[in-house]
């Protein structure tokens, strides 16, 4: 009873860390300690992840939600000061909706809040998910964690379209054209160091997560990102992809992940008559080579959504 | 006032309601501020919101594994939103180079 | 419980006071320098205690290797990027704190 | 051969020659324009081949990876989404050709691949029956259409852009919202599946509440049609085309399936609200779209109006089954291809004369009289005139609407017609008059002018084609209203 009492208390303190995180993030008035509060806000979302016992969900949270994702936001927070004059504009706090009182579309979001709390509070007290389905068929899907059997074979065409969207974004983010970003302070000796030896232990940690996924919290996604971060990193001290590298094989590895999963999905509906149905021998085989190329085709993905600017090569075409 | 207390008292109810208060702040956020960085870490707000909401209702059940298929939702939910929002800081970029402000024009082309 | 369950307890206890004691310090003190000081010594110092704590009663040779890791790798990173804030620090002109 | 070309899955073609054309595009830009063209042509094929199927075979029920739901997903074909598909591969025929002449080859480049991204988004979308796996497709679909709008660059298309990726993200999160209750309240995410389960409960109230307002926002149904003009007038013409004419129907379709299948027992009265608001979008659409005085802009406003006329039909469809489908139906397809090619011509008339102010369009019509063709007939099919596949969606419409008594649906439809004639007219009228201010002139690739000219041809032939097309609504009986009522 007591160690429940702390449980609870443990989980409306975070909970309302959660909130109160969020809201300052939004509500402050500089927009640096807004994406530092943001970052805040999805470590601790980790945290109610771990603890609604959702560990693969914590370990990519954790690494793209708060990590890469606060990247990407300094990132374009430092580009976007070199391109507006914050002085004059001084673009902060200015409400969208002059004609309405601002208390308005908060007084509607509060009974809307309050509806949607009903809705949460009157589910039925027993969940009616699948998860003895996909105990049964565990056995069957070539993987024994059952986040991955999910996201590699009972749903993996939502997987094979969500890593579409993956490529499709840095497509997308490249046809936007951004110049590329200004030569930033040298990187010095200390993060040279740094990045010199955490990237290999990042390559390493990111293969244990891949091989781990199998049957333990972790996979493609979880590894991808760790990847990604070391990507990350090298790109911070000034590392940049040689030349030579960033026309066709720089495209090669980033379309390979979702290009090995369309390749799969061809070969299962030629072999099986149907889409992504994997031999039941062969289907740990064949989810250790799709995550092994999407792990580095993810990696490779975030690290260039990091960067922003396409290659240069691309252009010369 | 029993199933309240019930309620309240359920972790996964628990953070189910902080889910869904999660999303009605990212909403109030994304319609009330103009900066478009507010705007893209609004609509991150609101999507952790969702997903809290899909993987603490799933824990409902008491006792056993959670339910993985939610989770599994919600991984390639978060690889959606880190792509969105790449691309959304992309073009807030192109959009204040363009336009010199990072906000979108406040004309309300429909009226 | 067990001999291991009282240490454990102990390590976790005292780990959690330097945690404490680092974000009052990250809190209170007056200038950047001095709140990177409080947070770096105490953060690695509480942490290695947790670890040490966790460490205690971990299944396996293994885990807590993995856990002593993680310590390691914490600390390679808290040392370096509290350095590189200071540095940023400094090349900004932020100005230390006298009594 | 022939029992070959039966066996193969058309449906897994739909969806992976796209997704492997556009990926190919990435990695060999120097073959990107054939490729595509290649591509786009097998996926019209693929629907003719899948049309064949279905017309032997019936609806098509497609277990991916053999799991079948729920716990796997399910692909899911009938006549709506063949017709859905049909519409999207015409519009894409036409929409590819007329890019080759549009673009040079750096933009040629960029738009392919987004292009055929979003050519397999929405084969994915209309082949599939798990509304989480419509989230992804949804998803897909958004940033490559956002990506799509923002190609040109300028600071209009960016900022249209960004509101337009602003609106489809909150969408598609409230959409979400709605598929998290739906999972927890019935335990799948399967339409088939939920629609047995489902029960008039909170949950089921509150997820449709979400998952209307997402999708209704999505597809910029009056008054949440506030980043439909902005983003749709801004993008590069064939970009605009394919937004108006097939990505704002794609979220339509979404919401179509979701009512009339999932929602069918949570009653009409809300229903009724969204004939409401169809009815404000089309007079605010055609008021609006009357008063612009850029092509492109009108162009925009009118695609407000006639996604009006879709919701309108909307609460009719319980009341009176198969008719208002086929009006939903005809209104959708014959819009599609007159609003594309009524784009594709605006684009012309921009490019010809560097500006499309309408009242300086110095007697195009004997400089360009093809593109003024094409328009002229795109108009007699958005003001429903005869023959014409916009006549036969009305005339359903107004028979649907007369068979329920509702005058006031009625008076909606003309008043939306003659406003639609009015703004079509106030553009060609301008056409045959001479501009105060004489000024050059560039010439228009023939493909341009001609791609827009056969999807105004189509959207006319369409209406010759009531009576092949109809029955082909009626494969798998969508949503049980053959059986209902006859």
């Amino acid at each position: 009873m007591v160690t429940t009492l702390l449980q609870w208390t443990f989980d409306a303190l975070l909970g309302l860390v959660l909130l109160w995180l969020a809201w300052r993030s939004l509500a402050s008035t500089d927009l640096f300690k807004s994406i530092v509060l943001f970052i805040a806000f999805g470590l601790l979302m980790a945290l109610a992840w771990a603890r609604l016992d959702a560990p693969d969900i914590a370990i990519a949270e954790a690494a793209i939600g708060a990590g890469l994702t606060g990247a990407l936001l300094l990132g374009a927070l430092a580009r976007l000061r070199a391109v507006v004059n914050e002085e004059g504009v001084t673009p902060q706090q200015q409400p969208l909706l002059r004609r309405f009182p601002v208390w308005l579309p908060a007084i509607l979001l509060l009974w809307v809040a309050a509806g949607l709390a009903y809705v949460v509070a009157a589910l039925p007290p027993y969940a009616v998910g699948l998860s003895a389905q996909v105990a049964a068929n565990l056995d069957a899907s070539g993987v024994s964690n059952p986040v991955t059997a999910v996201l590699l074979n009972f749903r993996a065409y939502d997987t094979l379209l969500e890593m579409v969207v993956l490529l499709l974004a840095l497509l997308a983010v490249w046809s936007l054209d951004i110049p590329l970003a200004g030569v930033a302070a040298a990187p010095g000796l200390i993060l040279d160091t740094l990045s010199r030896q955490l990237v290999p232990i990042l390559i390493l940690v990111a293969a244990y997560l891949l091989w781990v996924g199998a049957h333990a919290p972790g996979g493609a996604f979880q590894a991808g990102s760790v990847l990604g971060a070391a990507g990350v990193l090298l790109l911070l001290t000034g590392w940049r992809l040689p030349p030579r590298l960033e026309g066709l094989p720089l495209r090669m590895i980033l379309v390979a992940g979702p290009g090995v999963f369309v390749a799969i999905a061809v070969l299962t509906t030629l072999t099986s008559g149907q889409l992504l149905q994997y031999p039941p021998v062969q289907a740990g085989l064949l989810i250790v080579i799709l995550e092994t190329v999407a792990t580095v085709s993810i990696g490779v993905t975030l690290a260039a959504l990091f960067f922003g600017s396409p290659p240069r090569g691309k252009q010369h075409q | 006032m029993n199933t309240v207390m019930n309620t309240v008292m359920n972790a996964a109810s628990l953070y189910g309601l902080v889910g869904a208060g999660l999303f009605c702040l990212g909403l109030y956020a994304l319609i009330v501020h103009a900066h478009l960085l507010r705007k893209i870490l609004a609509i991150n707000v609101m999507g952790s919101g969702v997903f809290l909401v899909l993987v603490a209702l799933a824990k409902r059940i008491g006792g056993g594994a959670p339910d993985p298929v939610p989770h599994a939702m919600v991984i390639t939910g978060i690889v959606v939103a880190v792509s969105a929002t790449a691309l959304a800081l992309t073009l807030m970029l192109k959009v204040a180079t363009a336009t010199g402000r990072a906000e979108l024009p406040d004309d309300e082309g429909s009226e | 419980m067990t001999l291991s369950d009282y240490s454990a307890a102990v390590l976790l206890l005292a780990g959690a006071f330097f945690f404490l004691a680092g974000t009052l310090g990250l809190l209170r003190f007056p200038d950047v320098y001095t709140r990177l000081h409080a947070l770096t010594k105490a953060d690695n110092v509480g942490l290695g205690l947790i670890v040490l704590g966790l460490a205690v009663q971990a299944q396996s040779w293994a885990a807590a290797g993995k856990l002593v890791l993680i310590w390691l790798l914490v600390l390679l990173a808290g040392a370096s990027v509290s350095h590189l804030v200071a540095r940023a620090a400094l090349h900004r002109g932020v100005r230390w704190w006298r009594r | 051969m022939a029992i070959m070309l039966v066996d193969v899955p058309w449906a897994v073609v739909l969806i992976l020659l796209p997704l492997a054309g556009a990926m190919g595009c990435v990695l060999w830009p120097s073959v990107t324009k054939t490729l595509g063209l290649m591509t786009v042509f097998g996926v019209a094929l693929s629907v003719a081949g899948l049309g064949w199927q279905l017309t032997e075979n019936g609806a098509l029920r497609y277990a991916v990876g053999g799991w079948g739901a729920p716990l796997g997903i399910d692909l899911y074909a009938d006549g709506l989404s063949l017709l859905m598909l049909a519409m999207t591969a015409l519009v894409g025929l036409g929409v590819s050709g007329y890019s080759i002449g549009y673009f040079d080859h750096k933009y040629l480049l960029r738009f392919w691949p987004l292009w055929l991204f979003l050519l397999a988004a929405l084969n994915a979308l209309f082949l599939s029956a798990d509304i989480f796996n419509l989230y992804v497709t949804l998803e897909l679909m958004g940033l490559a259409a956002v990506a799509l709008a923002a190609l040109s660059g300028g600071s209009a298309a960016l900022s249209g852009a960004m509101r337009y990726l602003l609106s489809t993200l909150l969408g598609s999160l409230c959409y979400l919202f709605g598929v998290a209750l739906l999972y927890h309240g019935f335990g799948s995410v399967d339409i088939a599946v939920l629609a047995e389960r489902l029960e008039p409960n909170a949950t089921a109230w509150a997820a449709l509440a979400l998952m209307s307002a997402g999708l209704v926002l999505k597809t910029a149904l009056f008054p949440l049609h506030f980043w439909l003009p902005p983003a749709h007038a801004s993008a590069p013409a064939p970009v605009s085309a394919v937004l108006s004419a097939l990505v704002v129907k794609a979220s339509f379709y979404i919401l179509l399936r979701l009512w009339l299948e999932i929602f069918a027992p949570l009653g009409e009265g809300v229903s009724t609200l969204l004939g409401l608001l169809g009815a404000a979008a089309v007079l605010w659409g055609s008021l609006q779209a009357l008063r612009q005085t850029q092509v492109k802009l009108m162009v925009a406003y009118s695609t407000v109006a006639q996604v009006g006329y879709l919701f309108l039909a909307f609460p009719l469809v319980a009341a009176t089954g198969v008719t208002a489908l086929n009006a939903i139906v005809y209104l959708a397809f014959s819009h599609a291809l007159a609003k594309a090619a009524m784009f594709l011509a605006a684009g012309n008339l921009l490019r010809f004369g560097g500006h499309d102010r309408i009242a300086d369009l110095d007697r195009v019509v004997q400089r360009l009289p093809i593109t003024l063709s094409a328009f002229a007939l795109a108009g007699v099919s958005i003001m429903g005139l005869p023959p014409s596949g916009g006549f036969i969606g009305k005339w359903l419409l107004l028979q649907s609407a007369l068979s329920q008594g509702r005058w006031d649906l009625v008076a909606v439809v003309i008043i939306g017609g003659l406003l639609a004639a009015a703004y079509v007219f106030k553009v060609l009228g301008n056409a045959f008059t001479q501009a105060a201010v004489p000024h050059t002139s560039r010439a228009v690739p023939a493909c341009m002018e001609w791609a827009a000219l056969l999807l105004a041809i189509a959207a006319i032939v369409l209406g010759f084609m009531a009576s092949a097309v109809l029955p082909l609504v009626a494969i798998g009986d969508p949503f049980g209203l053959l059986g209902a009522r006859p």
